[in-house]
């Protein structure tokens, strides 16, 4: 596309774009960067609401092959063997997909993940500090991508700062079941929690109980903020920046890169920011003070290296090499 | 003026009904008749099958709307566009095909639609006690706190009655009440009928059994094809003056039954027993032995077992205890196919439920049981339509079944078509043994005779024939021996010849045998 | 008599006036909607139709998503003729989906063709299992096939999440813990792309040459399948014994008991061969169109509601296979172009569903006027008064 | 181990996870025992769930949510026996319909009126005086310190069995369900019973709703009943049509629910997908072996129509 002509993104993503979690998260994403470049300059259309796989697959061959848009996003990693098939045909057309670090070996597929796992020790290592009971509740949807990262994060968070916390993780198996994640939070306070986390849209119930509770409970959140809901029992929020990645992309892409590389936000590259609720901990009070000095000094040793979450065996640190495994 | 009845109900003087037309796709089945009856009347109406009798007094009733004519109550032009319309205006209706929840008990069943007494609670128990009182007055055996789907359809005729009487209506529609009634119960009905004549009811009477019309009514109104042929007197009226008019021709209506010429025993049942649905023993130690070229008569009371009787024998329900013996053969606990492929044709008592499927096609229910044979499959599988309704036209040709055509659904045909083609198709086998169960309840003479015709030439070809029916008359025509049932036993196998009515009557009441010496 | 039936049929399922009124008062109704979102409704149904019917890729994308639909659709026929009510669709599709998948991927290249059958057929295997399963529980264990079947589906759905965590995860995702999905069918195993040549007279007519309908597009032979197994249903149905069984059973058991059919067998068969083609619907999903099993952790993830939309498109076909033919395939349109319309005019996803909730009421509720012309139409024609009832099963729904 | 497992927590939790079943479940039962099949349940309380919520959420007036709930709940009883009595339409495909509707139409709302996902306060719990304190066998905490809803959920049960087994009206509804002809000729207006169990049932569907929303999880999202509605059909199956009978299901699918969530709170390591299976398949298997004692009305789904 020409200099003058307005950069066009088409996106697809499973859930809605308010759900407080994934889909939003490239939503807003989307929006800053329109609100930098200017409306003029910058177009995006957004399908939401397309858990249906092949749903997504019709949207995406369409967007690639009306060959009006410099780049077309599947937001939702079950999207990427769509990409697999899909690329192939339409090598001029840039596309990107994330979660995930493959690309497939094609230089027109971007791929982009979320170190969650960081954000996730840092809520682990915060709760356990605050938790007084010692016993930490974890709600999950299922246990896969950036929700399984942030989850064993926060375990190995938690449990490295207090050894005989006992810390319960619960995956109802879905993404949008609210009654259920309610109860499973329920039951984790019935028996003894004080602090609570989860990851997925169906978070919300539990950050209900655990402003409901008799004692006051603690929530942690990721994804992206959740402060407005959860206000005062809400902690420390590992927040998503997409616009980190999609920023270089639309520069790899003005360059005439259209793919070819993997990317993960993280702490280190502001792709990942830890919020604290400024509600529970207001501007310059000195409990902030001490939270942000832990956030600091915890970002500082994941960046810098000290900190390992997963040691080599578990798990591959993802690498930004253009050839990731395929 | 208007006074009111015993009842409480406003007394209707004079119903009309004029010009009344009725058309259903394909069928004129009411074509501009009139119809009057006054109070402290009982009018018969009369015809054949399909004659329009029953379309015509769902008209009147609210079920039907006619697509032409008038009604008048009391001189007053009325509009009776629903059942509750008709019900407030003082009309009842005995109905042909009970109306009767299966799930809710008798008394239930009783004050249904009805105001309770307590306001938002029901008042089942004053329902009750209060048709207690009335079986016991008018004879008519009824348990209220009974579902009714236990019930055979005698006992279910009889809670239609009762729940009639009970309502009293001013102007009261009977549509075939007799079908499945014993003597005796005929008789206490026609008592209550006139009792309630004299007290200024209007009655509308409907049957087949030209004696019971020629008892109890004083006009006789005759249908046929939908057409009104005649509305006379029913003084000086004979049975076969009316029969003529119904059928439009002369019919036969004492046929000669030449002597038994019986061959090898087929069908014997030693010590049977079964439960009922009720689960109590509805059948116990049966024995009976029924010859080819007999015909056997089963007589009784509805309900004393006969309907278990013949289910067990087809297979239909699981005998308890005891031996079903077919050509010698022990058949015993076989499935209701492995007894039909042995020769055993069975006319069932409930035909709209048991006998054919209402929305299959004439040709589809002529095929029930052959469907899966030849010639009427190609491959075992794939069924030769036009075979079918070849043979299926036949029949309809050979037994004079009135029908549209073979495509037509079998419930549009009236009572007595869809039993003449149940009787074609069971016949149609050839079969060893023959079960009829009521093969003419609510039939016309034109058909009754004809059935009776068919059966009696079963028996010349040698068939054996076992004749369930609570028809007296019937079995007093057709059967060589007669065993009256009680309770679910046998009471005793009599012979036809020198056995009276009346000891018959006793026997189905429950006497005892000496009682009757 | 089934000549006539099958006119009669057809004159019922093409009834199209009433249809077409009532999709017109849909519509109508919905872009008060669309105002209310200041969406032109012009824009947003002329999207609508492009996206279903607009372009070539358009209609190719209608009939891929009509595929799975009608598989299910012809099943639920045969359930709901033998008195069964089968909602367990959902279920059906993903266990056919699984054994199919797993089939195929065992096998791979080592039988060569063969695999294509073989897989189809565990597919329609398994589906068949998992649907006779509630027929069996219904038949001899009197469990209510409407709580059973959707009891199953939640069954099957955990069933998937845990098998495609487990050992039917794609080797080369193993650690990744991404949406879990299986390894890639072998190109051998993939059902071959359906494209038509237009014969030359036609061509000429549009005087263009040998052009290849549907050539770069998804659609694939699943669907001459489809089309075929309906012809073959509605032959089973009405002209074969066991049909005619089938049938006996779901209008009056006691009769059908009376007539020697084996009541309880025929229920369980008739639920059988429903799941089977819910499986079909599942595993053809797999080797036609996404070439492994994969889901977001919801059943729907997958199946994409096919199970449940085959009901509604087998009810809208008057409950003939061949009249859930061109029920499917609207439906299909109607979902393909709802999404097109989000994507032109922005709205979101929760609108879409909203106006195809509208329609199927208004579709559904036009039936009556569809009975009421076939009831004027036959009682001129006499020899055909049957068809004037309205259909009256033991538990049609 | 097993006392860990057996907690009064787990049966209190029963007892609030089976509330929306019982609301929506006994709702569905009037329809059905009149011959009415209603397949929207789910629909019809997601739209129930939202207006309650929104209602509570702008006016903080419990009242006014509860009654946005029944008012909504009504309308879409109204819709459905409509389409299904008046047009005689299929009961089924109406349904999934009704349901469609309501699942987009009450998401669409929530994202124009609301955005993103927010909380109320909603109803208390209310403690029971004297009863919600007693300790033994943790009775006081599994029945008598839960909020209104819940408490009205179970007073419903004996007063549905009441209406159905022991008023004329109940009489009128089984006959219409059962033999609408025979119902019809006594001059019961077959159409007037059916508009009212559906109505009753859509306002009881809203409750249910409501009970989720503003009651039980305070917050509203979209597809909150992630299929409730859908199992709550279920129930009504299980019941056999009779109150106490849908309750015993209600109150089985949610222990065992209730079980899962417990055991994997305490930390059991059992593959979480076969937890969650677990209710699904106990209450089939409960199935199996339950007395069958049905009221099932043999006219489900039969649209009734006068012969001529
Ligand atoms: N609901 C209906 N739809 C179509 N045709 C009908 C319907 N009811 C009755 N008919 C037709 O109308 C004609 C009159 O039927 P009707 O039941 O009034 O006869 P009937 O005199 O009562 O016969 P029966 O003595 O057997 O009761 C018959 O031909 C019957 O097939
Ligand atoms: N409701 C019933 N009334 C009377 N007899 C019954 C009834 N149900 C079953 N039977 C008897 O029990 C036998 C088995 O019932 P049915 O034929 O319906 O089962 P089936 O389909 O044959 O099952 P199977 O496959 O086990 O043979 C029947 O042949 C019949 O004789
Ligand atoms: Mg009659
Ligand atoms: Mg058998």
């Amino acid at each position: 596309s020409a200099q003058d002509e307005p950069f066009r993104v088409a996106a697809v993503a499973p859930s809605a774009t308010n759900d407080l979690a994934f889909s939003q998260s490239m939503y807003d994403a989307l929006v800053l960067i329109q609100e930098e470049m200017g409306a003029d300059a910058f177009e995006f259309v957004f399908q939401d609401g397309t858990f249906v796989v092949d749903d997504a697959a019709v949207a995406l061959r369409e967007w690639a092959a009306s060959g009006e848009y410099d780049l077309v996003i599947a937001h939702g990693s079950q999207y990427g063997s769509i990409l697999e098939e899909l690329a192939p045909e339409f090598p001029e057309v840039s596309f990107a997909w994330g979660t995930d670090q493959n690309t497939f070996g094609l230089d027109n597929v971007y791929a982009y993940t979320a170190a969650s796992e960081e954000g996730g020790y840092i809520n682990g290592v915060i709760a356990a500090t605050l938790s007084t009971a010692g016993n930490i509740g974890v709600v999950g949807p299922i246990e896969v991508g950036d929700a399984k990262l942030y989850v064993d994060g926060f375990v190995i968070g938690a449990t490295a700062t207090n050894p005989d916390a006992v810390v319960n993780v619960n995956y109802i198996q879905s993404f949008g079941d609210v009654q259920l994640a309610t109860e499973a939070a329920q039951a984790f306070l019935a028996n003894g929690a004080d602090v609570l986390t989860g990851t997925a849209q169906m978070v919300v119930g539990p950050i209900a109980v655990a402003k409901d509770a008799e004692a006051g409970i603690l929530w942690f959140g990721t994804q992206s903020s959740q402060v407005e809901l959860a206000d005062e029992n809400g902690v420390t929020f590992q927040v998503y920046k997409w616009e980190v990645v999609i920023k270089d992309i639309i520069d790899n892409i003005a360059d005439g890169v259209l793919g070819g590389q993997a990317y993960v936000i993280n702490l280190e590259n502001g792709g990942l920011e830890i919020e604290i609720s400024d509600v529970r901990y207001p501007e310059d009070s000195e409990g902030r003070a001490e939270i942000q000095a832990l956030v600091d000094e915890l970002s500082a040793g994941i960046i810098g290296g000290d900190i390992v979450i997963f040691p080599e065996d578990t798990m591959a640190e993802p690498e930004e090499t253009p050839e990731a495994e395929s | 003026m208007t006074q009111t009845l015993a009842t409480g109900h406003r007394r209707i003087d004079q119903l009309q009904m004029r010009g009344i037309v009725k058309r259903f796709p394909g069928v004129l089945a009411v074509d501009h008749v009139d119809f009057d009856v006054r109070a402290g009347e009982i009018h018969a109406l009369l015809g054949e099958n399909g004659a329009g009798k029953s379309t015509l007094m769902k008209i009147l009733y609210g079920l039907y709307q006619p697509n032409g004519g008038a009604i008048m109550l009391s001189g007053q032009p009325v509009q009776i566009n629903s059942p509750q319309e008709a019900i407030q205006q003082g009309i009842g209706m005995i109905h042909q095909h009970f109306m009767l929840v299966p799930s809710l008990t008798v008394a239930e069943n009783v004050a249904l639609g009805m105001k309770s007494s307590r306001g938002i609670r029901l008042d089942l128990d004053l329902i009750s006690q209060r048709l207690r009182e009335l079986s016991e007055r008018y004879h008519l055996k009824v348990n209220p706190e009974l579902p009714v789907w236990q019930l055979a359809v005698g006992e279910q005729q009889r809670v239609e009655i009762l729940r009639a009487i009970y309502k009293g209506a001013a102007l009261l529609i009977l549509d075939e009440p007799t079908a499945v009634l014993t003597p005796q119960e005929v008789d206490d009905l026609f008592r209550i009928l006139q009792q309630m004549a004299a007290d200024g009811h209007a009655l509308i009477f409907i049957s087949h059994k030209l004696h019971e019309v020629l008892a109890i009514s004083q006009r006789v109104t005759v249908l046929r094809d939908g057409r009104r042929v005649a509305c006379i007197p029913t003084e000086g009226a004979t049975k076969r003056t009316l029969a003529e008019m119904m059928v439009g021709r002369p019919v036969v209506l004492q046929y000669e039954r030449p002597a038994a010429q019986v061959n090898e025993a087929r069908l014997q049942l030693e010590h049977v027993g079964a439960l009922s649905d009720r689960g109590d023993a509805g059948l116990s130690d049966i024995s009976l032995k029924v010859q080819g070229g007999e015909i056997v008569g089963v007589a009784g009371v509805s309900g004393n077992g006969q309907q278990e009787l013949a289910q067990v024998v087809a297979g239909l329900r699981p005998a308890s205890e005891g031996r079903v013996l077919l050509d010698g053969q022990d058949v015993t606990g076989y499935s209701s196919a492995a007894i039909h492929k042995r020769g055993l044709a069975y006319i069932p008592e409930e035909r709209m439920i048991d006998g054919v499927i209402k929305d299959f096609t004439v040709a589809e229910n002529y095929v029930l049981h052959d469907h899966g044979r030849v010639p009427f499959v190609r491959g075992r599988i794939f069924m030769k339509f036009r075979t079918i309704s070849d043979s299926c036209r036949e029949a309809i040709r050979a037994y004079e079944i009135k029908t549209p055509g073979t495509d037509v659904p079998i419930k549009n045909l009236s009572g007595g078509n869809i039993q003449k083609l149940v009787l074609a198709r069971e016949l149609s086998r050839h079969p060893r043994v023959l079960i009829a169960a009521q093969p003419t309840r609510g039939v016309d003479i034109g058909a009754s005779e004809y059935i009776h015709r068919r059966l009696l030439d079963e028996r010349a070809k040698g068939t054996a024939i076992l004749l369930i029916s609570e028809d007296l008359d019937e079995i007093r025509a057709l059967s060589d021996r007669i065993a009256v049932m009680y309770e679910g036993r046998i009471v005793r196998i009599v012979d036809n010849e020198t056995t009276s009515v009346e000891q018959l009557g006793a026997m189905m009441a429950g006497a005892s045998l000496e009682a009757i010496e | 008599m089934a000549l006539s039936q099958f006119r009669v049929r057809t004159g019922r399922i093409f009834d199209a006036l009433p249809v077409g009124v009532a999709l017109l008062l849909a519509l109508v109704v919905a872009s008060g909607l669309l105002i209310a979102l200041q969406v032109s409704p012009v824009t947003a149904y002329t999207a609508l139709l492009e996206g279903a019917v607009g372009t070539e890729n358009a209609f190719a994308e209608t009939l891929v998503k009509a595929i799975p639909i009608m598989f299910v659709a012809i099943g639920i026929c045969i359930a709901f003729r033998g008195g069964v009510v089968n909602i367990g669709g959902e279920g059906q599709m993903i266990a056919g989906a699984l054994a199919g998948v797993t089939t195929a991927l065992v096998l791979g290249e080592s039988l060569g063709g063969l695999v294509i059958p073989l897989a189809i057929g565990a597919g329609f295997l398994a589906g068949a299992l998992y649907g006779g399963l509630a027929g069996f529980l219904k038949a001899y264990f009197d469990v209510n096939e409407i709580l059973s079947t959707i009891m199953l589906n939640q069954i099957a759905a955990q069933m998937m999440n845990f098998l495609l965590n487990g050992i039917l995860l794609d080797p080369a995702e193993a650690g990744l813990n991404n949406v879990p999905k299986t390894a890639r069918i072998v190109r051998m195993a993939e059902l071959p792309r359906l494209s038509i040549t237009l014969p030359d007279f036609v061509a000429d007519l549009f005087n263009v040459q040998n052009v290849e309908l549907f050539a770069r597009t998804r659609l694939h032979t699943g669907l001459l399948v489809a089309v075929l197994l309906a012809v073959l249903t509605y032959v089973l149905l009405w002209r074969t014994s066991i049909g005619y069984r089938i049938r006996a059973v779901g209008q009056n058991d006691r009769a059908a008991r009376y007539a020697g059919i084996h009541v309880r067998r025929y229920t369980v068969l008739a639920m059988f061969l429903s799941g089977g083609f819910a499986g079909l619907a599942g595993v053809v999903q797999v080797l036609g169109l996404q070439y492994r099993l994969q889901t977001d952790g919801s059943p729907t993830g997958f199946t994409g509601s096919a199970g449940f939309n085959g009901i509604v498109a087998a009810l809208f076909g008057g409950l003939n296979p061949l009249g859930a033919i061109p029920a499917s395939v609207f439906f299909g349109g109607l979902l393909v172009g709802a999404q097109k319309m989000q994507r032109e005019v922005g709205v979101s996803a929760s609108l879409i569903t909203a106006i195809n909730g509208i329609i199927v009421i208004f579709v559904v509720s036009s039936q009556i006027f569809v009975r009421r012309r076939t009831q004027r139409r036959l009682s001129e024609a006499e020899q055909v008064v049957n068809e004037a009832q309205p259909e009256e099963m033991r538990q049609p729904i | 181990m097993i006392e860990q497992i057996f907690t009064a927590s787990v049966l209190a939790s029963t007892i609030r996870l089976a509330t929306p079943y019982i609301f929506a479940s006994i709702g569905e039962a009037f329809g059905q025992r009149s011959g009415v099949l209603n397949l929207g349940v789910d629909g019809i309380m997601l739209m129930g769930a939202f207006a309650s919520f929104y209602a509570v959420y702008t006016t903080d007036s419990l009242v006014l949510g509860l009654l946005a709930a029944i008012l909504v709940g009504g309308l879409m009883g109204l819709a459905m026996a409509f389409i299904s009595v008046t047009l005689k339409a299929r009961q089924g495909i109406s349904g999934i319909g009704l349901y469609l509707f309501g699942l987009g139409m009450s998401e669409l709302l929530y994202q124009e009126l609301i955005g993103t996902p927010k909380s109320v306060a909603g109803f208390p719990r209310i403690y029971i005086p004297g009863l919600s304190d007693i300790e033994f066998l943790g009775i006081g905490e599994i029945f008598f310190r839960h909020n209104l809803l819940v408490y009205v959920a179970f007073a419903l049960v004996p007063v549905a069995a009441f209406v159905f087994n022991r008023t004329p009206f109940g009489l009128m509804i089984r006959a219409v369900g059962q033999n609408p002809e025979a119902a019809d000729a006594m001059g019961v207006n077959v159409a007037k019973v059916r508009y009212i169990t559906v109505i009753v049932g859509g306002v009881l569907a809203g409750i249910a709703g409501a009970s989720l929303s503003t009651a039980l999880l305070k917050v509203f999202q979209q597809n909150l009943t992630a299929g409730l509605g859908f199992i709550a059909v279920a129930l009504v199956y299980f019941g056999g049509w009779r109150p106490y009978g849908v309750l015993a299901g209600a109150l089985l699918f949610s222990f065992v629910n209730a079980l899962q969530l417990q055991i994997n709170a305490i930390g059991i390591d059992i593959p979480s997908e076969f937890a969650v299976m677990a209710p699904y398949v106990i209450t089939i298997i409960a199935l199996i072996f339950a007395a069958k004692r049905t009221e099932k009305p043999t006219a489900l789904t039969r649209p009734f129509e006068r012969g001529g």
